[in-house]
């Protein structure tokens, strides 16, 4: 039983550090990224040339075939190299969905020419995807989505016409191509009658509202469908064939261990209550206890995840348990901390990198983290049936046309 | 027994609901946080604020020969509970909880002669801090950090633990106001910075400070009650119509069950709170301690309620659209107003080490 | 809005007072009962005699109609002769059951030979009635019950042949009579398989057996049947109608308002944590508040409850918070003494006046009320569905022969 | 990374499984609780223990030179999962994890040589007393009011939190014992009462006191962790045959989810107790934080998994003849021994403190 690198671990870190040391800018503060202070299009524009270093060096995604552009590394070499990343100022919120799950999804369903065309593009940060699977009555229910796509002639290979709406899409205002999944049929349940495609995002029809998050500020979008065509060549797997290849998209999510949520963590909260001097409160103390066991608790899970990655398994349901703990502790943590600090930790502070602007921003945030991504619900649901093998809850719409399940 | 309120004051309430449900919907709630939180400070629901000047709430406790209507503390509780149902905008705490009451109490016969009938009228805001007094003379220089509704009030009481306390008319040279951007935009305040400006010595007796902390913990709990229910009733409405997996989200057992605990914590919250007014009304020696549990659990239920209402949302629940985000705005700030619940929970068993002891030795 | 008595309540409860005074003797102690120290037998020859004078008084069933012997009073009236009654020598565990459910039961389903023969000596404490309804593979589901009832001849009137075993049964050592639920048609959907009848304890064929429980003590019985007779003179209700008739019972049931659960109390938590002075700990005092705003609650809720009573309402579902808070309560105050108290609060005290019995007995006890008389879930599911008026669970044997559903 | 038990160790815990599953089934342990409520104190279950000398778990720690198999810290936590995993009624935690650990770390040659041997083959017992010492010269004299395994061990060792520590053989005149009733039979007590007894020295090194409550803290972190796992699979299996209202109990969402918190309590628990087993057998300087997060974590899953197991069995949860009924004993007994979750809660908020001043310094 160790924490340490096995000795082809230390070599690939070793590597790693000495490339960034190479090539990236030291951090000045734990939230500067590239282009930080920049307007919003120069800080793209920075983004995509630090992509564009990374893709030359392989770094851009590291468990990638070589063919593909990447390493043909192992998931704990991915996981090195973001842990050391992470000391270095770099990028967050562009290209994670496209090389994390798209073009992954393209690279199972695609043909040679799709490869060909949008692999490089995407890894070098010339072109960013983005998933445009959730609806607004779809979205624990994912295989509920009825954005509707209609074959424009009845005959194999024409083009299809899409309708509908999409939401929570991260970065649809800047993508440029999505993965869609569709209704093509709704006669038929509703697992049996999705089909996946991809979609220029510039496409004429496709209109992107920013969503109005409860804080004023907006991180997702909906996007609306009136009547785009998509050409059938961008079909992704057999027409009704789409749910498997969202299942493939959702695994590669599962994949993308390790991400940060931004919230307070107990170690700024023991930060905060040692500044204030208030560990003397018994009160205090045991609720610093709490909070450190799960923060602590989880980072240990992760390292026991690790090993067991590291010695082959794949990430399964098990890891649901980091978001399920981690939102409602943040949530749990921020409230407490503003109780201790009385009516002035209302008032907003405007100094975005100091503690208290993340008890903030973790007090609202974490009512969203509860949700997005799977509810607690879903969460101790994925938990229950698929860890302890307990009986799936009864699906009274199993079976049934997806257009006689009663609305 | 009859630990209810009586028919008058439910048919009076049923009728302040029904004048704030139609000046005081959603739609205005949500208008009113955008702009406080492009217009700090400044915020205040007319329309809401209109209704329950007219409706002789804003003047509840203010007795007839100055305008007011002379009623008492249950039938301003269970309007504040309309207050909190509807989530509104208003400066219902620091004015009409704390300052008109601080007035009645303790205000010389000028200040009230001045300051009540506006206050009756809703055209006067008064607020109020807790905080020692150092004055000089009559001249006081202070900064207070966030005073509730500070950006319109229009005068200040503050009142210290060992029941001094000073009016403040705000409309003076020497004040100045700093509006704060605030996590509830629906509950503003602001900083004031007092330079030198006249302040009124009130005429304070013995246990006021903690007298009016209690009577306004129990009004506000009401408010807390309010939003608590309100909060409840909008996650049933949601859930019950909102299908997933083709049934509806309410008929999952983990929803029933956590709205069964959110209705349980209200109850509690209820009891306690009618008490907390029953005690106020009867000035009866069991007021601190149901002023402290009806703050206590009122905070508790209002937060639990607003925040699993959001969650039993789902993804719309962190929406500007949806109605719920007001709600969990508005139950963190209730519940840091007048002290948390750690400070009046520590004060639940220091009470009642007391009556312990008190009953120990009598024995 | 006030808690005093209206003035006939408070000249009624003047009239208990007077009477008890001139007829009971005091409590020596919070659990002292009439025949406190005595033989089992002996004592409940004591609790017969008290049970008579009290019916001679028209005390034992306030609300009966005089005349079955009651005083054709309100809950209210009942209430506060149960208040006045605990301040003096009582009896505890004989009668409630009879009276409170059994007796009404017959009261509305037998005819007149059954109240003239049954009422009386049940009301004067003569002869003791059990309620024979849960069994082990019924319990939240009570109207999944198999115990067999068969006429003995195909034809009306005949005697019934009983076999099976019911569980759960309070004072079924010491019954003269119990009110049994049956299954006499198990090919018909659940519920209308069901027959309601009286049995004479004493009948050959019925023999129980204590339950013994955790703790090691036993308060529960088994009763197993064994080709029991059982008169058709003694059914209530038609033939298939049980469920009608389990319903009125339980609904009487409902009406036993107010009934001491003997676990500890917020206010002998404040005397131990006084005592041991530890209330200056921020952590133990915010605890005490905890638990004293739950405790009162229900004292609160409670008052609300008796309002409603007073004004004529009848007990609904919204009374199930009052266990469910309860039992929670009792197991967490019990576990956070011993936690203070440490290793020396699990050596037993054999005091069992004592507070510190009070709560180990509350520690062992608290986990059996989470679950009699209704599990923290089932009360969840009543609150849910009856009083915020969501869906009901999903019945997969809904309108199957009781047969047929899968075991 | 290899956060996780060797391959060697899996293997060999296996086989302590299958044997303590022989040896002490669910009827065995109820056999031992029911012989300690009527016979209390001189309770051990033979079986299982004569397992534990077998296979060398008794002897684990000790050298082989004293007959032990001279295993390390991970060997021996990994199977105080397994005596937890079974509910044995056996002494682990006092004479296992701390008279051994105690004889092993502080006792003079002779006293090893004396004892080691027998603890090895499981024919002595030991138990241990964190207490302060007040001896006479060689002569002691002491009351300690709850011992466990106080009625059949053979020495006991009492430690002082200044690490003085003496050792005392309990076979001669001057000792008296008197067994206890406690709530959980399966972990018995006796008060001991020591009349001018011989107590030997030992030779503790300074840091032995918190050193020793820090090691053992680990491993009964593995039995709690062993009794949660255990309490939820039994849970599993029983709501997954049970049925109601024709389903089986496991298909409600209620109880999946409350299933499935105890799994994520379980999770965080087993994460922490590695980490405490990794620092004690690498003597990291990270130990006193880490079984004191080993040992908070494991009460409280431990507690959890109990209690709400029970609950999920309905009725059958709370008649003796159920199979959950023993661990929700042990689990309360075992959070009380060693001192309470709160008192090692605040240990870690100083253990935490202390760490952020010193990083905060060297900045």
């Amino acid at each position: 039983m160790n924490f340490e690198d096995s000795p082809q671990e230390a070599q690939f870190r070793a590597t790693v550090r000495e490339w960034l040391a190479a090539n990236a800018e030291p951090k000045r503060h734990p939230r500067d990224f590239v282009g930080d202070g920049l307007p919003a299009d120069q800080r793209l524009a920075a983004a995509r040339v630090w992509q564009a270093k990374k893709a030359a060096a392989g770094y851009a995604a590291v468990t990638w075939p070589r063919e593909f552009g990447g390493l043909g590394g192992t998931p704990i070499q991915h996981l090195i190299y973001l842990q050391e990343e992470s000391k270095w100022r770099s990028t967050f919120g562009y290209f994670e969905i496209g090389i994390g799950m798209c073009l992954p999804t393209l690279m199972a369903y695609g043909n040679q020419h799709h490869k060909d065309r949008y692999v490089r593009t995407a890894l070098y940060g010339e072109e960013i995807w983005c998933q445009l699977f959730s609806e607004p009555a779809a979205g624990s229910d994912l295989a509920g989505i009825r954005m509707r796509a209609r074959r424009e002639r009845e005959q194999e290979g024409s083009d299809w016409m899409v309708d509908g709406q999409k939401v929570w899409t991260t970065g649809a205002q800047f993508s440029d191509f999505g993965l869609l999944l569709t209704r093509t049929d709704p006669t038929v349940p509703k697992h049996a009658g999705l089909t996946m495609f991809f979609v220029d995002m510039k496409s004429a029809g496709i209109e992107v509202r920013p969503i109005r998050q409860m804080a004023g500020e907006s991180e997702f979008n909906e996007v609306f469908f009136t009547g785009v065509r998509i050409p059938d060549e961008q079909r992704l797997g057999p027409v009704g064939g789409g749910w498997k290849v969202a299942l493939t998209t959702l695994m590669f999510e599962r994949l993308t261990v390790g991400t940060e949520l931004g919230l307070l963590t107990a170690q700024s909260m023991l930060s905060l209550l040692a500044d204030r001097g208030d560990l003397s409160d018994p009160a205090v103390a045991e609720s610093m206890a709490d909070a450190w066991i799960v923060d602590e608790g989880l980072r240990l899970h992760q390292c026991r995840t690790l090993t067991a990655l590291s010695k082959g398994s794949t990430p399964g349901p098990e890891q649901s348990i980091g978001k399920l703990l981690k939102a409602r502790q943040a949530q749990r943590m921020s409230t407490f901390l503003m109780d201790l600090a009385g009516q002035g930790s209302l008032v907003v502070d405007e100094e975005t990198d100091s503690l208290w602007s993340s008890v903030q921003r973790t007090w609202n945030w974490s009512a969203a983290l509860r949700i997005a991504g799977g509810t607690d619900q879903i969460l101790r649901n994925i938990i229950a049936e698929r860890v302890l093998g307990l009986p799936e809850e009864i699906r009274v719409d199993k079976g049934i046309p997806f257009n006689q399940v009663t609305k | 027994m009859n630990f209810d309120f009586s028919d008058d004051i439910k048919a009076m309430t049923a009728e302040v609901r029904r004048a704030l449900e139609r000046s005081c919907n959603m739609a205005e709630v949500r208008r009113c946080l955008e702009d406080g939180m492009f217009h700090p400070g400044g915020l205040i629901s007319k329309p809401a604020w209109g209704v329950l000047a007219e409706m002789g709430v804003t003047g509840a406790r203010i007795p007839e020969q100055w305008g007011g209507s002379g009623l008492g503390m249950l039938e301003l509780a269970a309007c504040a509970e309309e207050i909190g149902r509807v989530c509104a905008p208003v400066p219902s705490l620091p004015s009409v909880y704390l300052a008109t009451e601080a007035l009645l109490h303790s205000g010389t016969d000028s200040q009230r002669e001045r300051w009540l009938p506006q206050l009756a009228r809703g055209e006067a805001v008064g607020s109020m801090c807790f905080a020692p007094i150092d004055a000089d003379g009559e001249r006081l220089t202070a900064r207070y950090a966030a005073v509730p509704a500070g950006a319109v009030a229009d005068f200040l009481v503050v009142m210290s633990a060992d029941d001094c306390a000073v009016l403040i008319d705000l409309h003076q040279d020497g004040v100045s106001r700093h509006p704060l951007r605030v996590l509830d935009p629906g509950s503003p305040m602001a900083e004031l910075a007092l330079n030198a400006v006249r302040s009124e010595p009130m005429n304070c007796p013995a246990g006021s400070y903690q007298g009016i902390r209690n009577r306004a913990a129990v009004l506000l709990a009401f408010e807390q009650l309010g939003g608590a229910s309100r909060a409840l009733d909008i996650a049933r409405d949601y859930t019950l119509q909102r299908k997933t997996f083709g049934r509806t989200v309410a008929s999952y057992q983990a929803v029933k069950h956590l709205m069964a605990d959110v209705w349980v914590k209200n109850e509690i919250a209820r009891g306690h709170a009618y008490h907390g007014a029953w005690a106020s009304q009867t000035n009866d020696p069991a007021l601190p301690l149901a002023a402290a549990c009806a703050r206590v659990s009122a905070s508790e239920a209002f937060e639990f309620a607003a925040r699993e209402a959001l969650q039993l949302h789902g993804g719309i629940g962190f929406t500007w659209e949806a109605d719920i985000h007001p709600f969990y705005k508005r139950s963190r700030s209730t519940a840091l107003s007048l002290g948390s619940s750690r400070e009046w929970k520590r004060r639940i068993a220091q009470l009642l080490h007391r009556q312990h002891m008190t009953i120990a030795h009598e024995l």
